[in-house]
């Protein structure tokens, strides 16, 4: 026993194990409560406990018969048996008969194999159990060890730096007047002769020239032939107000010929 | 305090430490004495509390309660600033080159320049950021606040004044202007300035 | 460390404390070097922890990360009568352990093991913890979704890595944490044989 131990250490104690197995029975008589177990493979692992012998050395055969006659029992007394442990008792029952046959009538895999492989699964398990019984037994935090019951906090205050470069203010500025452009554009279309200055254009020409002239005269010359459209109504209009005032007179010899102005009492 | 005393607290002394280090709330003499079954701690409160003086952390009593608490020096390590680098969005470089071409100018007038809303947000980066502020209400109906740039905007980009700031024929020359730059012409030739500006906002606005 | 040192903590010392102490989570050395502007950390944390030694409260690193908690011998004094401490389940404690030994495994790995199916809240259980988390997906046919532990289970079971969970080594060196297939592999029978394993795992998947 000491020899196993020392040799296979943590998995091996069963003396040690303090888990959450089903109440010890003195005449090795089970308890029988189903929900003692988490299935079949658990019931089977408590079983091989009670060997007391190294999981690696258990008798299959024995562990075989005592969970048959768990089973039976449990049966005997009419308890609601889940369907694995039922599964797992005709596995076993099947385990049995082929570890007990003649060699030369055996099936591939081998019983011993089956037998082995049963061994090294309640191996794991049983390893597992008393892993999680010795994390469970650690000073815990929260349970044996605190951490600082208040602590100030660190508290990281975020604060933006901004970023941005020169280039792409200037160029954000020459966008926002290049999306605007359609409604620039409507300035090329405001090329116009306001009418002050036609007025200012009509009167000062009137001024210097004492003869009837034709109102297409005093428009600019080279202009634009839109600002052109713009000066001729423009300057249509001064000249109407320059008669209105008294300042020019306006003639027209027939309908749509030429209109022609001077300064008024030349 | 001997160094031995220091170097290996006894039995009371680092039971005190741990009750006071996991408490939750300060703990008066008394409230540590019953946690720690009847013993009498002054003497391990006042070897704790020399341990720790110097120390980052120290143990300090306030109002006859005893807690550990940071050393008060170091109190500026609770509340740190850590600077997030981050680039201006589009819509906020737009806003700040607008109220650096015009100010001061008003909300609605920014929005009238870019031909779209302005997000509320989006001054107040540009506020955060230190590179314009309020300057003030226009004195018409509603008095709208005005918007202009600071010195700290100057300074971020390297301008001795906003009169640094390139005029619309050298955007142009930087082809930074492409689709209109002959109706800009226009308007220049006029020598209105700012004029059509304005009444371009008045339209963006009444279109808005 | 000399006396002097532990006697008058440097200025790196005292801030790396200061802050271990005032935080309310455990830092990795990266945060807390973060934290103070980008110093080097590591030898100022071993001093710490040279200090700390021995004393009610101990600076320790669990999963990377380093905390103040009180010294685990003094459990008797500060163990509270409402226990923070989630009781944990028989499946529960076993899934953890599972998870922990074997990590990465699958859901149908740990229903291997154990020889019946996981409750669906068992690891939902662990993973509201904080104790595990999914780790990926396996890509193998199914992609079966992976768990693993994470740094707060180390700190909580007072681990400062895998390698320090109890036995582990052994039980390592005895092949127990390797699967059931491969040990049979290094046994000399004809490597077929799979029967009842294969056929448990296949009911417990098929139970899902």
């Amino acid at each position: 026993m000491s020899e196993t131990d020392a040799e296979t250490g943590l998995f091996s104690g069963i003396d040690a194990w303090d888990g959450p197995a089903t109440a010890p029975t003195e005449d090795k008589a089970l308890y029988l409560e189903l929900d003692g177990w988490e299935g079949p493979l658990d019931l089977l692992l408590d079983l091989a406990r009670r060997q007391k012998v190294d999981l690696r050395r258990i008798s299959i055969l024995g562990l075989v018969d005592q969970y048959l006659v768990y089973i039976d029992r449990a049966e005997a007394l009419r308890l609601e048996l889940a369907a694995d442990y039922l599964v797992m008792a005709a596995w076993l029952a099947y385990l049995k008969s082929a570890l007990l046959l003649p060699r030369d009538e055996q099936e591939d895999p081998s019983p011993e194999e089956l037998a082995l492989r049963l061994q090294l699964r309640l191996q794991r398990l049983g390893a597992m159990r008393e892993a999680a019984a010795r994390l469970m037994a650690r000073d815990r935090l929260g349970r044996d060890v605190f951490r600082r019951g208040a602590p100030e906090g660190l508290r990281v205050d975020r604060r933006n730096a901004w970023q941005c470069d020169w280039f792409d203010l200037i160029q954000a500025y020459g966008q926002v007047k290049a999306r605007t452009a359609p409604v620039v554009h409507m300035v090329r279309d405001r090329m116009v002769m306001t009418l002050d200055s036609a007025l200012a254009r009509v009167s000062a020409m009137l001024g210097v020239n004492l003869d009837w002239m034709e109102l297409r005269d005093f428009l600019p010359p080279h202009a634009d032939p839109r600002l052109r459209r713009s000066a001729l109504a423009s300057s249509f209009v001064a000249a109407l107000e320059l008669a209105r005032q008294g300042k020019a007179d306006l003639a027209q010899d027939e309908t749509f010929g030429p209109l022609r102005l001077r300064r008024a009492g030349a | 305090m001997t160094e031995a005393a220091d170097r290996e607290p006894d039995a009371l002394v680092r039971a005190v430490e741990a009750t006071l280090f996991a408490a939750d709330a300060p703990m008066t003499v008394k409230a540590i004495s019953d946690h720690l079954g009847g013993a009498d701690v002054r003497d391990a409160l006042a070897t704790l509390a020399g341990h720790y003086a110097g120390r980052g952390v120290e143990l300090v009593e306030r109002g006859e309660r005893w807690h550990f608490q940071t050393a008060p020096d170091l109190a500026h390590l609770l509340r740190r600033e850590r600077e997030d680098v981050r680039r201006l969005s589009r819509a906020a470089t737009e806003v700040l080159a607008i109220v650096a071409y015009h100010e001061p100018v008003s909300r609605a007038e920014i929005e009238a320049i870019r031909g779209v809303q302005t997000a509320k947000g989006t001054l107040d980066v540009l506020l955060e950021a230190g590179w314009v502020r309020v300057a003030g209400r226009r004195e018409v109906p509603g008095r709208p606040v005005i918007y202009a740039t600071t010195p700290d905007f100057l300074a971020h980009f390297g301008l001795a004044s906003r009169r640094d700031l390139p005029g619309i024929d050298e955007l142009r020359a930087a082809g930074l202007l492409e689709p209109v730059d002959e109706a800009m012409a226009a308007f220049d030739f006029d020598g209105k300035g700012d004029a059509p500006d304005a009444q371009d906002a008045g339209q963006a606005e009444a279109g808005d």
